[in-house]
């Protein structure tokens, strides 16, 4: 079986790794570099768990072929604090009780991750619009779209 | 917004504590936070293999023959499991506290019972591997009449779902085929009731639906021990349940789990451990069983459907004076822990209220379908369902205000409940006026005036008189359920005897087709007045 | 007009544990040399907060801040036995365990103490800051650090403690049904407002108000992920979900997160909670628990509203626009019930 | 076996390898094919891939608009000139599957998705596909009915005529779930408005057949009247005729029927 070498830039750094024919970038993140923010949850594109950035922008890695990020840039959980400090992000989910299994929990960070990066003041149902497409089956979504709100009104500081 | 009224109940409180009471910060928060608490699927084993399932097609089949030479042969597949493999092929969960027989496979030998029950295990180097493997698979089915209606499985002729429970129903006390209550004279009272009111009320099977899906990866350990990551809801319960699959002492094995990505009751039936770590004994490799998702959904246990019939007698000023009810629980092709759903359920009744006659029949049935589990508000979210929908309804037949109807009904420190213990500590009537506060719903002011521990026991505490069912047989020494560690010999099994069903209302078509709205049979029975 | 408005009500009760093998649950508390305390559980955190509430149990008891309490669940070589993480039964049966293994720790810790600032055990008291000292005497102090390290390596006292907790199986009287199915109940009353089209059948949530009894929050704001939370399943049950849409037909049966109906984050409403706290006499702290019963209440709530907004009854779960609308027609057209 | 994957620079190429390989699927933004790898499809052993720029082509200056089969829906949503294409756009998935999922995947995509489809259904767009044999144009509604036969062809590009006003098209999708939910159904609506009148109306269903299907006699309604309400009372009661809906998990056969006519009257006279 042949190993298709692959190269790409994950949380700013330069890694190398060989895949299977058809490996999806979620595999590849979790088995091949250790990275294990980004979970397993469907595989079929339906709960966002596995959400990370490709240069910038959500992609599910469960439906990414593992070879087109070749030469970008992949943001994971992993990758969000910054040095010894938690992301405003991430304090935000933390003081709004945001998570309780904490299963989902890397999936919506880099989905509102990459809206706050585009959008640095939403409105609710833009927060809204920007985690529909990720499954929480423990919070009932509230404290969640709090904690982003919370966190792009500047109230949370890094 | 969450509100804590301090006020109510204080004087039954000590809140002089330092940490008690505090909105501390999750000991877990940070690893979620940052993506490093550990699930059972965050462990990286050195030339893990994977394990999944042939599942059967078929709800209901006699297995004529299985062939897997062609499978064995695929490419990557370095072990095949067949039923035969797994040292004890047959358990019930609650057999570790003596509650039913054991009546499930790991792996289907004979015959399958519901679509999706498992029959081969294949234990691949890659998952697709293993997909491959399974295609490969040849399962020659001799399909059996199969039933999925719960009350259709009672009828005389119903398929045999699960031999070890011919009736299709489980045995309870070794002697009957549902749990009773039985408290006052429901039917007298029935009889002298100003209003009866009989209704029907379906609760749907639910899937649990973690964003993590059931899971667990094996491996061999050192000095001839197994690691076990697992999602499990209850660690030795899964301990126990594989020690007892895979025939070896429990302290073979070492589970690791405690973080999990959701359960909701849905991570305790222990479907993945016994095969991974069965893979891990016999191929000497790591192995994870992982549900994907749309097994997660359709053979993953659900929380089982029930149908519900109340029979209520109120009179004109309120009071509930009967509540007979029959339930049936939709158990799937096996036990897991319906059999458990139907006593609490039965100790349940009739709600929250104080009524002094209560007749309950509930039944566990067998059907094949996917086996039913427990889920958040196992045993009582169904009938809740079903009570309150009741309550609402009388309140509406005698023209009182639902919430007023509550507190007028509702059950308060020493009365007597009907499964024959005194209430105490009782805190409804409290509820339901902050409820009704918070809602702006404007309650009377003896309503507003009525406390839970006010106006209670006395002549509501007093266990009526009871009529004994003399056409049934009695058990003597009722003996439910013991512990596994007393080491008790095993018990007789007697056939239930068989009663005949209780005459209802025909229930309409389950099919949307012919739709239950229940508009048109409320309607119907509405205000069926006794005088 | 074909949105109507209605408010409907449940109220109920919930058992807290089983009836089933006595229920028991076990906890460990021991300190290490620092006076840094470890709880080893068996016990499962799926999300509920069996970590954190056992953490704040064992510090309260102990006397010390819950920063020098780690709670450490689920491995089967270190954690002593546990039914599981279900029926309600955490805060309460394994709450319980934890806070008499935390008492017994406790016991050798103020022991230790006695025997470095020369007092008798019973003359001691914690500030729940780190420090005991003796009663009335603030000055007369000793640290749980001092004490750990002294009964390490001074005294060779172990500080620890082993808890269980186990509620008697209770008989089930097979003719009657007699037995004690719980030694404590939770209890909620929750208003439901919709709005039904008549023309679609479809329910929108308006809004949620409740009211939840639970013995003694322990941690308000994990009581409050739990009430938000589970209301929001109350919902799901009550108007989306089903593994079975032609339930009993099995067929058409959802494989993805787009065919299995719950609730997305558009579909939300307010709900307004009150927390009452009658303290349960063998709760932990009066603690009962709020895991399950807080989805019960909502089902029947929204099943009540509807009718109250077009006067169907819907009895079959869940309440998907199809059987309102059926119901709708079928008593030709909606009948709104005076508002309330 | 594992996958293969192929990827070739142009598009022929690409097409070719599709058409002589029976277990080749091609890779566009990965919601189908990654998703059928993910849950054990294993009648797919070739991925195509494609690294044409001709596929990710946005033209959108003039009044006919032309997307390259790789576009996705978020760089749709970023168009300013594509803003009639926007509201279908936002009704697909959350927004990873807007960033991932393409304009000719959806063409593909099974119900209950393939909701952008219904859109192009009622603009009477064009499909551009190269098979071994070559490329050709086909009316979408010919390329819905041929479907199921299209392996082994890539869609390039799909083009349709701007609408004349925003007036003149309208798009709702029906979902349980919001914002982000699958269809009960879906309905495009094309108006051009000829002298105060309707001419060449174009009402698209999704969830109404077992592909996209045309609501011809609600068009027949409409045909040559204003857009009145005896107008549009008479194209919502025929909305559901030569419609063949099936039962799903989202609704039945039965409810899809009796709330096409209401929500297409709710479409076309502009209620929510």
């Amino acid at each position: 079986m042949s190993k298709i070498p692959l190269q790409f830039r994950h949380n700013g750094r330069e890694v190398a790794i060989f895949v299977d024919g058809g490996t999806n970038l979620l595999v590849a993140l979790r088995e091949l570099i250790g990275d294990m923010t980004p979970k397993f949850g469907c595989g079929q594109g339906g709960c966002g768990t596995c959400s990370v950035l490709v240069d910038g922008e959500l992609v599910l890695s469960c439906l990414t072929l593992a070879e087109t990020v070749a030469g970008r840039s992949i943001e994971t959980l992993d990758g969000m604090k910054q040095g010894p400090n938690l992301h405003p992000l991430q304090r935000a989910f933390a003081d709004n009780f945001a998570a309780q299994c904490g299963y989902c929990t890397p999936g919506m960070l880099m989905a509102a991750k990459a809206l706050l990066d585009r959008n640095p003041s939403p409105s609710r149902d833009e927060v809204i619009e920007a985690i529909s497409g990720n499954i929480c089956r423990c919070t009932g979504y509230e404290p969640i779209i709090n904690a982003i709100l919370a966190a792009a009104g500047g109230r949370i500081s890094a | 917004m969450l509100e804590l009224r301090k006020d109510i109940f204080a004087d039954e409180r000590d809140d002089n504590l330092n940490e008690i009471g505090k909105g501390t910060q999750r000991q877990d928060m940070l690893g979620h936070v940052t993506g490093t608490s550990s699930f059972f699927n965050d462990h990286k084993l050195q030339g893990m293999l994977h394990l999944k399932v042939v599942r059967s097609t078929q709800a209901h089949a006699r297995i004529r023959r299985i062939d897997t030479t062609e499978a064995e042969r695929s490419a990557g597949v370095r072990r095949i499991i067949r039923g035969a493999d797994v040292p004890v092929n047959l358990n019930t969960l609650l057999s570790l506290i003596n509650f039913g027989k054991d009546d499930e496979p790991s792996l289907a030998v004979d015959k399958v019972r519901y679509k999706g029950e498992p029959i081969i295990a294949i234990v691949a180097d890659s998952e697709r591997e293993a997909f491959e493997a399974i295609a490969k698979v040849k399962i020659d089915y001799e399909p059996l009449p199969a039933v999925f209606d719960v009350e259709d499985a009672l009828k005389p002729g119903a398929p045999v779902v699960n031999e070890t429970y011919p009736k299709n129903t489980f045995t309870y006390h070794e002697t009957y085929d549902h749990q009773r209550l039985r408290f006052g004279d429901a039917d007298a009272a029935l009889a002298t009731a100003d209003h009866v009111l009989e209704q029907r009320y379906q609760m749907s099977p639910i899937e649990h639906a973690p964003t993590e899906t059931n899971g667990a990866i094996a491996a061999p350990d050192t000095n001839g021990r197994y690691v076990v990551y697992t999602s499990t809801q209850a660690l030795f319960f899964s301990v126990d349940t594989c020690a007892k699959i895979l025939d070896v002492p429990s302290n073979t094995f070492h589970f690791i789990g405690g973080t999990v990505g959701g359960g909701f009751g849905g991570k305790v039936d222990t479907l993945t451990e016994p095969l991974a770590i069965l893979g891990a004994m016999l191929t000497g490799r790591p192995v994870r069983y992982m549900f994907g998702r749309e097994e997660e959904m359709q053979y993953g246990p659900p929380r089982g459907a029930e149908r519900i019939y109340i029979k209520d007698g109120v009179m004109r000023d309120g009071r509930v004076v009967a509540r007979k009810i029959r339930a049936y629980f939709d158990s799937g092709a096996y036990t897991r822990l319906s059999s458990y759903a139907a006593v609490k359920c039965a100790a349940h009744l009739p709600g929250p209220y104080t009524i002094p006659n209560v007749y309950g029949d509930v039944y566990c049935v067998f059907t094949n379908r996917t086996p039913a589990t427990a889920m958040r508000g196992f045993g009582v979210t169904a009938m809740d369902f079903a009570i309150e929908c009741q309550m609402d309804k009388l309140a509406h037949l005698v023209g009182m205000d639902p919430m007023e109807f509550r507190i007028l009904n509702a059950y308060r420190d020493g009365d007597m409940k009907a499964h024959r213990r005194e209430a105490k500590n009782t805190a409804l009537i409290e509820c339901v006026q902050v409820a009704a506060e918070k809602a702006k719903w404007p309650l009377r002011e003896e309503f507003k005036r009525a406390s839970s521990r006010k106006d209670g026991g006395g002549s509501r505490a007093v266990i009526p008189p009871t009529p004994t069912d003399s056409s049934r047989a009695r058990s003597t020494n009722p003996v439910q359920q013991r512990t596994s560690y007393d080491r008790l010999p095993p018990t007789v099994t007697r056939e239930p005897p068989r009663e005949p069903p209780p005459t209802v209302p025909p229930p309409p078509s389950p099919r949307p087709a012919a739709p239950s709205h229940g508009a048109t049979r409320f309607s119907s029975v509405f205000g069926t007045r006794r005088r | 007009m074909t949105r109507h408005r209605g408010r409907g009500i449940a109220s109920i009760n919930y058992p807290i544990g089983m009836n089933l093998g006595g229920d028991p649950s076990q906890a460990l508390v021991h300190s290490n040399p620092s006076g840094k305390f470890t709880v080893a559980l068996s016990s499962i955190d799926l999300g509920q907060g069996m970590k954190s509430v056992t953490r704040q149990i064992c510090a309260e008891t102990l006397g010390v801040p819950v920063e020098d309490v780690y709670v450490d669940t689920a491995d089967s070589d270190t954690g002593p036995h546990c039914m599981g993480s279900f029926a309600s039964r955490g805060t309460h049966r394994v709450g319980n365990a934890v806070m008499a293994a935390a008492r017994e720790a406790r016991g050798v810790m103020m022991e230790a103490a006695a025997e470095e600032l020369e007092v008798n055990a019973a003359d001691l008291e914690t500030d729940g800051r780190g420090n005991i000292h003796v009663k009335g005497a603030p000055h007369r102090s000793i640290s749980t650090k001092d004490v750990a390290i002294a009964a390490q390596f001074k005294q060779g006292k172990t500080i620890s403690g082993r808890g269980i907790f186990l509620v008697p199986l209770s008989e089930v009287n097979p003719e009657t049904g007699e037995m004690s199915p719980a030694t404590c109940y939770a209890h909620a009353c929750l208003v439901a407002e919709v709005d039904v089209d008549d023309e679609t059948g479809e329910v929108a949530m308006v809004r949620m108000d409740s009211a939840y009894e639970l013995g003694r929050a322990l941690n308000p704001r994990l009581v409050e992920q739990q009430l938000v939370g589970g209301a929001w399943m109350g919902v799901s049950h009550a108007l989306y979900e089903t593994p079975e849409p032609y339930y009993p037909e099995p067929v058409h049966g959802p494989r993805d997160f787009v065919e299995y109906l719950m609730p997305g984050p558009g579909d939300i409403c307010p709900h307004d909670i009150a927390v009452l706290e009658r303290p349960a006499p063998d709760g932990p702290f009066g603690a009962k628990g709020p895991g399950e019963m807080c989805a019960n209440p909502v089902l029947p709530a929204v099943a009540n509203a509807i009718f109250n907004a077009v006067g169907v009854r819907i009895d079959d779960l869940p309440i998907t626009p199809e059987k309102v609308l059926r119901a709708i027609k079928a008593q030709g057209g909606a009948r709104p019930q005076p508002r309330r | 076996m594992a996958v293969t994957v192929k990827t070739f620079p142009s598009a022929s190429e690409a097409a070719g390898a599709l058409s002589s390989d029976r277990s080749a699927r091609y890779l566009g933004g990965g919601t189908l094919v990654m998703r059928a790898l993910n849950e054990g499809d294993i009648s797919i052993s070739t991925v195509v891939r494609a690294l044409d720029q001709a596929l990710t082509r946005i033209d959108a200056s003039g009044p006919r608009i032309t997307l390259g089969a790789g576009v996705t829906f978020a760089r749709v949503l970023a168009e300013r000139d594509l803003a009639f294409l926007h509201a279908p756009a936002r009704s697909i998935g959350g927004p990873a599957v807007r960033n991932m999922g393409t304009i000719g995947g959806n063409l593909f995509a099974p119900t209950p998705y393939g909701d952008f489809t219904v859109a192009l259904l009622a603009l009477d767009a064009t499909v551009a596909v190269q098979g071994g044999f070559g490329a050709r144009d086909i009316p979408i509604e010919e390329f819905l009915q041929a479907r199921d036969r299209q392996a082994g062809t890539l869609v390039l590009s799909v083009s349709c005529t701007r609408p004349a006003s925003s007036e003149a098209f309208r798009y709702r999708k029906i979902a349980r779930i919001k914002p982000k939910g699958g269809s009960v159904i879906t309905l495009a609506a094309h108006l051009p408005i000829s002298g105060g009148r309707i001419a060449s109306a174009r009402i698209a269903l999704g969830s109404m057949a077992p592909t996209q299907i045309r609501a011809r006699a609600a068009e027949r309604a409409l045909e040559g009247r204003s857009l009145d309400a005896a107008t549009v009372a008479a194209a919502a009661s025929a909305a559901s005729e030569g419609t063949s809906p099936s039962d799903n998990a989202l609704g039945s056969a039965w409810y899809r029927r009796e709330i096409v006519g209401v929500h297409l009257r709710r479409l076309l006279s502009g209620q929510e």
